[in-house]
């Protein structure tokens, strides 16, 4: 299935909360709301037409010039049990997200896509995203007692973790005066 | 350091003694099954047929600190395993050796500059004994090291050290 | 998963049964699993809530290995980022070099010339066996059995060496670049490269009769760990880890790149027991399944290997040797099949020679991710049997 | 002048008198002879002073018994010294063996630098590093059960050589009871184990000693009911009687003497295996999933000392199947196959003619030599298999060998009762049982013979050299 006829069928499904979709784009994606997201997430699995069971990955992205955060859904649908034939039932596609940089908060699919769970603790270790109705939203990656979310644009590197300086280089572990 | 260190007041002729130990010693380097990344499985390549580490008696590798007498810390070491690389190091009996395998923990490596959670050098957490530079090192550079360690430790002595004896040693 | 552990363990099972009856009191033990532990493949580490020998909760930690992959890639150009993509899956250096080729491919719109396609389709399949020959080895480690690894090992050697002759590195290739392959191989080498596969493919035989239809490594494997087809796609496992589930699913067939479409090759899933030699006590989705996909793509892949020699056009092997590439302000999102399921590359780009966002997909990471869900009322040794069964590269978990 | 001062300060020359110079300077010629010597030819000093304690000691023993057979406490003494200088080289010899059996399966080389020919010196290596490293007690540790432990297992599996017969003759205390004393010294060292698996206080070595536990209650009953089929067959618990008699040759050996008898000796070496924590049951410490196990918190001595107590316990239980199953000390050769020539020189009574026995017929050679086959069988397995479940033992023990060894303990029971042993049936079951055997290892015999030859075919040139060019 096409990139358009799915954003068709989403559009024609939730109206508004379909803001804005990119079909052109390296790769296509629709733009949704927040708010709607479970809903939208749920349709897109449930959805006989769609079916999207495999979430592939959770993307962030900071996107400092706008003051936004954004995550990013790859969906993508695989045939089992030998339903038909395989190249005809695959169609992937991805749903983005944009919250404001300073209260990035999510809806949590986790329970839609239990592949989402490390996913979103992913994103929200490195990014800071705040994934509502998580069941276990914690860091991931880094240590539970690290400062600050690493991939942010404007992060600032650690010069020390636990007594380990953070470089070797002379000059900025005994700056001159 | 084990028992018998420092027994031995300077002077005390213990040279038999000291080959005897140090013959043990450097003759069965057990490692210890450390592996964190990519040199690990350089490590287990130096472990496995062609290269085969048995060949110098240190082909026993331990998983339990306790009876290992070598750490070989293949790999990137992060700020989250730099406290267990500590600690397992701490459960080392005495007498360990350190070796850093690779880049990484040699200073950081590739992840020296944007890693802002690499341990830049596994120097920074504990003492190292020698280090084996590569990105990873090939096989034949980890053998090296083991023999670089085992010469280190037949000048090795069980009398008390002053500073007379590493003026010597610096001048031989 | 209860039920299938029944059948495994049903002796256990009776007495926990009876000690819920109040008969014995008992307390439930907490083990910390790693991160230095032989069974954990690296830096993984799992806290096991254990009753005995029961564990009732297995939950994996991650993160010792997190070496910011990400934050590099945004801070270097696509040619330097290369050689971290080697880092990621260590394992697998060749194709994680392929997946981030092409996703900067895609986005700067670059071509790639026939002959560095085949070259391209003839490494990434050498690395898939150097990969599932170690996945083969430690699952071996893993049961107990100790001489697989070795035998492993032995052949896994030669695959370096025809690497090597190719690119001069043993673990960390570089190889696959943007635009092609770095050089064409040297003079002699398709005919080295066959001799090996003359001499690697009855191995893969020995290897069944050595561990995969060995009494006992079926009774540790077998039932073990099973994943329903719907769980593995939910949890989004990938992979062998997905076709041992029984589900039919390779990108290699369903989205093409690099010239697939032109091979003729089998993609091998989870059958159960009882059918052609698979053993009875088997079934689909099981460890055993997970192990045995593995060894039946190593026998895909010398097929696949042996069709590019054979049909391997002369020409160039690099677009253009250009060391920088403009990143239009688009983004690309790009999934190819790695020994260890779909790893994706994201990269956006601005306009700028540095990407500002690389993100990528592990596969181990979502494979891993099923642990806890399958490791419910098993016994110790299996958690070892399910971690191994997945075989997980921490260096892409934590990236 | 006194910048070409020494760097070092000069070591102070000792004050001595006159009779302490003349001791320095004879110890001080001493050593400088011998230093020399002991530093070039280890391997023959070595080599040279265990081949002169066995043929002290073998000397010692006959001379004893020839002129003083009286003296019991000096009989006593050697003996004792010869068994614990024998028990102190199993582990020596066998951990050096083991890791170059393991590595020629594994298709590498193994041990090849220390001390020269094959890294024969390695086990000694091992065990002057392991004395001089750290004896470390953990903090939390039980510390008066975790010193013990070792100990608790080691000192059993010595005591069981006291009555492990070697020869019809060469054994310390041939006692009427004699197998079970071996069987109960092989239970208590669980006990060591267990002690180990909870002084250590952690949580991996309390898996490992409960593990331990469970194991030996499983396949304790049917070893045991297993090696009730020979006693049952021969009448009695002496194991010296019992080696007496399979004296006849090949045939005679009490595994062929019946069906039951056959899978018997299967079936004991199945158990010994999980009686000695080996592959595939090596659950106490298995690698892969409990560390090292019980011994996870031990280092240095202590920790040797349980590979010590493992590997003599090794070559008790393959002796004790020896003893029992196949043949004891005596040979495959039936004294009635001599010709009459050779019989002539063979029998007569002089001390050549004894050693030629004791090569030809049966001795203490043969006892060690088809022990150490045992030994090398355990090895094999090892390296081959993979490791077991714990349900999975506890099930092949109690509900697969249990029911079985009933059965076989009820069929030989009336084996012995209804087929005389001179009957047509008993015959043909030894000739058929003993000839399978004999061609069973013929064959392999040969496929090793093979294997060498073909060894480019089988397992590849490539592995056996270089591509041209690499």
């Amino acid at each position: 299935m096409a990139p358009e006829e799915i954003c068709g069928i989403l559009k024609s499904e939730f109206g508004e909360a379909v803001e804005d979709a990119c079909l052109d784009c390296g790769r296509p994606y629709a733009l949704v709301s927040a708010d709607s997201w479970p809903k939208i997430a749920r349709f897109l699995r449930d959805d006989a037409r769609l079916g999207f069971n495999l979430l592939c990955c959770i993307t962030s992205l900071d996107m400092l010039a706008e003051n936004k955060l954004a995550a990013i859904y790859d969906v993508c649908r695989i045939p089992f049990e030998g339903k038909a034939d395989l190249l005809e039932f695959v169609h992937e596609f991805a749903v983005r997200i944009e919250v404001d940089r300073d209260s990035p908060s999510i809806p949590s699919v986790a329970e839609i896509w239990p592949a989402a769970d490390w996913h979103e603790r992913e994103a929200f270790d490195m990014m800071g995203i705040v994934f509502d109705g998580h069941p276990d939203l914690r860091r991931i990656l880094c240590p539970d007692d690290w400062v600050g979310y690493p991939l942010l644009k404007d992060y600032e590197f650690p010069v020390e973790y636990q007594g380990i300086p953070g470089t070797t280089e002379h000059e900025l572990l005994s700056p001159r005066h | 350091m084990s028992w018998i260190e420092n027994r031995f007041e300077e002077g005390v002729m213990v040279t038999s003694l000291d080959w005897a130990i140090n013959w043990g010693r450097s003759s069965s380097v057990w490692p210890m099954t450390f592996g964190l990344a990519c040199c690990a499985i350089e490590m287990m390549a130096v472990g496995a047929s062609r290269f085969d580490f048995d060949r110098f008696g240190a082909g026993a590798f331990r998983a339990a600190p306790r009876q290992a007498d070598l750490m070989i810390v293949a790999g990137t070491v992060t700020y989250k395993m730099a406290s267990r690389l500590k600690r397992l190091y701490n459960q080392m009996a005495e007498p360990k050796y350190v070796m850093a395998m690779g880049a990484c923990t040699v200073g950081g490596g590739p992840y020296f500059k944007h890693g802002y959670h690499v341990v830049k050098g596994v120097d920074l957490v504990v003492p190292v004994d020698v280090y084996v530079p590569g990105c990873p090192p090939r096989p034949e550079a980890l053998i090296e090291g083991l023999i670089r360690l085992q010469d280190k430790i037949k000048h090795q002595t069980r009398a008390k050290k002053s500073m007379n004896t590493f003026r010597e040693a610096a001048i031989a | 998963m209860a039920d299938t552990v029944l059948e495994s363990a049903p002796d256990l099972l009776m007495d926990i049964d009876r000690v819920e009856q109040g008969d014995v009191e008992t307390e439930e033990l907490l083990i910390n699993m790693g991160p230095q532990h032989p069974a954990t493949h690296g830096v993984l580490r799992l806290v096991l809530r254990a009753d005995g020998e029961m564990v009732i909760e297995a939950v994996p930690h991650i993160g010792y290995l997190h070496r910011c992959a990400e934050k590099i890639g945004e801070n270097l150009q696509p040619y330097q980022y290369i050689p971290y993509t080697d880092r990621m899956d260590y394992l697998a250096g060749m194709n994680n070099n392929q997946a981030y080729s092409i996703a900067v491919e895609r986005i700067a719109g670059m071509e790639v010339p026939e002959r560095a396609q085949y070259l391209r389709v003839i490494f990434a399949e050498l690395n898939r066996i150097a990969s599932h020959l170690v996945a083969f080895g430690t699952y071996g480690l893993d049961i107990g059995a100790f001489t697989a690894f070795l035998y492993s090992f032995r052949e896994r050697e030669m695959v370096l060496d025809l690497c090597e002759a190719a690119c001069g590195a043993r673990l960390t290739y570089s190889y696959i670049t943007i635009g092609g392959v770095h050089d064409d191989v040297p003079d002699g080498w398709f005919d080295r490269c066959l001799e090996f596969l003359d001499y690697f493919d009855p191995k893969i035989d020995e290897y069944n009769q050595l561990l995969s239809f060995n009494q006992i490594f079926v009774k540790r494997t077998a039932k073990v760990g099973v994943v329903s087809a719907e769980d593995a796609i939910a949890f989004g496992l990938t992979g062998p880890c997905l076709r041992g589930s029984g589900v039919k699913w390779d990108l290699r067939k369903s989205t093409p790149y690099d010239g697939y479409e032109k091979f003729d090759f089998d993609i091998p899933i989870g059958r159960p027991g009882g059918t052609d030699e698979i053993p009875h006590s088997v079934v689909v989705g099981d460890s055993w399944c997970r192990y045995y996909v593995r060894l039946e793509e190593m026998k895909q892949s010398v097929n696949l290997i042996r069709q590019a020699i054979r049909n391997c056009p002369e020409g160039a092997t690099l677009a253009k040797k250009n060391k920088t590439v403009k990143l239009p302000d688009d983004e690309v999102y790009v999934e190819i099949e790695n020994p260890r399921g779909q790893l994706g590359f994201y990269i956006r780009g601005d306009g700028s020679s540095i990407p500002a966002r690389v993100k990528a997909r592990g596969p181990s990471f979502c494979n891993l991710s099923i642990v806890r869900h399958i490791s419910n009322n098993c016994l110790i040794a299996d958690v070892a049997a399910i971690v191994g069964s997945l075989d997980v590269v921490m260096g892409e978990v934590d990236r | 002048m006194t910048q070409f001062s020494t760097p070092w300060v000069e070591r102070n020359k000792p004050n001595l008198s006159a009779i302490e110079k003349l001791m320095v300077g004879v110890a001080m010629s001493v050593a400088g002879l011998a230093a020399p010597i002991l530093r070039r030819f280890p391997a023959a000093i070595f080599f040279g002073a265990v081949a002169g304690g066995v043929v002290g000691i073998y000397l010692v023993a006959l001379l004893s018994e020839a002129f003083l057979g009286e003296y019991h406490l000096l009989r006593d003494i050697l003996a004792v010294t010869g068994v614990s200088l024998f028990a102190a080289h199993i582990p020596l010899f066998a951990i050096w063996w083991e890791r170059k059996v393991a590595a020629r399966i594994q298709s590498r080389m193994g041990p090849m630098r220390v001390g020269g020919w094959h890294g024969w010196a390695q086990s000694m290596a091992d065990g002057i590093k392991l004395i001089a490293k750290e004896d470390l007690v953990p903090a939390a540790a039980d510390a008066a059960l975790f010193r013990l432990a070792p100990y608790v297992t080691l000192i059993p599996v010595v005591i069981a050589f006291l009555t492990l017969p070697f020869g019809a003759h060469w054994i310390f205390r041939n006692m009427d009871v004699g197998l079970l004393v071996i069987v109960a010294m092989l239970g208590v060292e669980v006990v060591g184990v267990i002690m180990a698996g909870w002084g250590s206080n952690s949580k991996w070595t309390v898996y490992g000693a409960m593990r331990e536990a469970c194991q030996m209650v499983s396949y304790e009953i049917p070893m045991g009911i297993s090696l009730l089929l020979p006693v049952l067959t021969i009448g009695s618990l002496n194991l010296v009687q019992i080696g007496d008699a399979q004296a006849g040759g090949w045939h005679t050996w009490l595994a062929f003497q019946s069906p039951f008898m056959f899978v018997a000796a299967v079936a004991y070496y199945i158990t010994s295996l999980a009686s000695c924590k080996r592959a595939p049951f090596d659950l106490p410490e298995s690698e892969s999933e409990l560390v090292a196990g019980f011994l996870t918190e031990y280092s240095g001595i202590r920790w040797s000392l349980f590979f010590f107590a493992e590997y003599v316990a090794m070559y008790i239980v393959a002796a004790l199947a020896v003893v029992l199953f196949f043949g004891g000390w005596s040979s495959p050769i039936s004294p009635e196959w001599i010709p009459d020539w050779m019989g002539r020189f063979l029998f007569a009574d002089n001390a050549a003619a004894r050693a030629a026995q004791g090569l030809i017929l049966g001795g203490p050679i043969w006892m060690v030599v088809k022990s150490f086959f045992l030994v090398f069988v355990q090895m094999w397995v090892r390296w081959t298999l993979p490791r077991i479940r714990i349900d999975q033992v506890l099930y092949s023990c109690i509900q697969v060998l249990l029911p079985l060894m009933l059965v076989l303990l009820i069929g030989q029971t009336l084996w012995v009762l209804w087929v005389p042993e001179d009957s047509l049936l008993a015959m043909v079951t030894r000739i058929a049982l003993s000839s399978f055997t004999g061609l069973a290892g013929l064959g392999a015999c040969w496929i090793i013979f093979k294997a060498r030859l073909k060894k480019r075919a089988l397992v590849g040139v490539l592995a056996v050299e270089q591509l041209p060019g690499a």
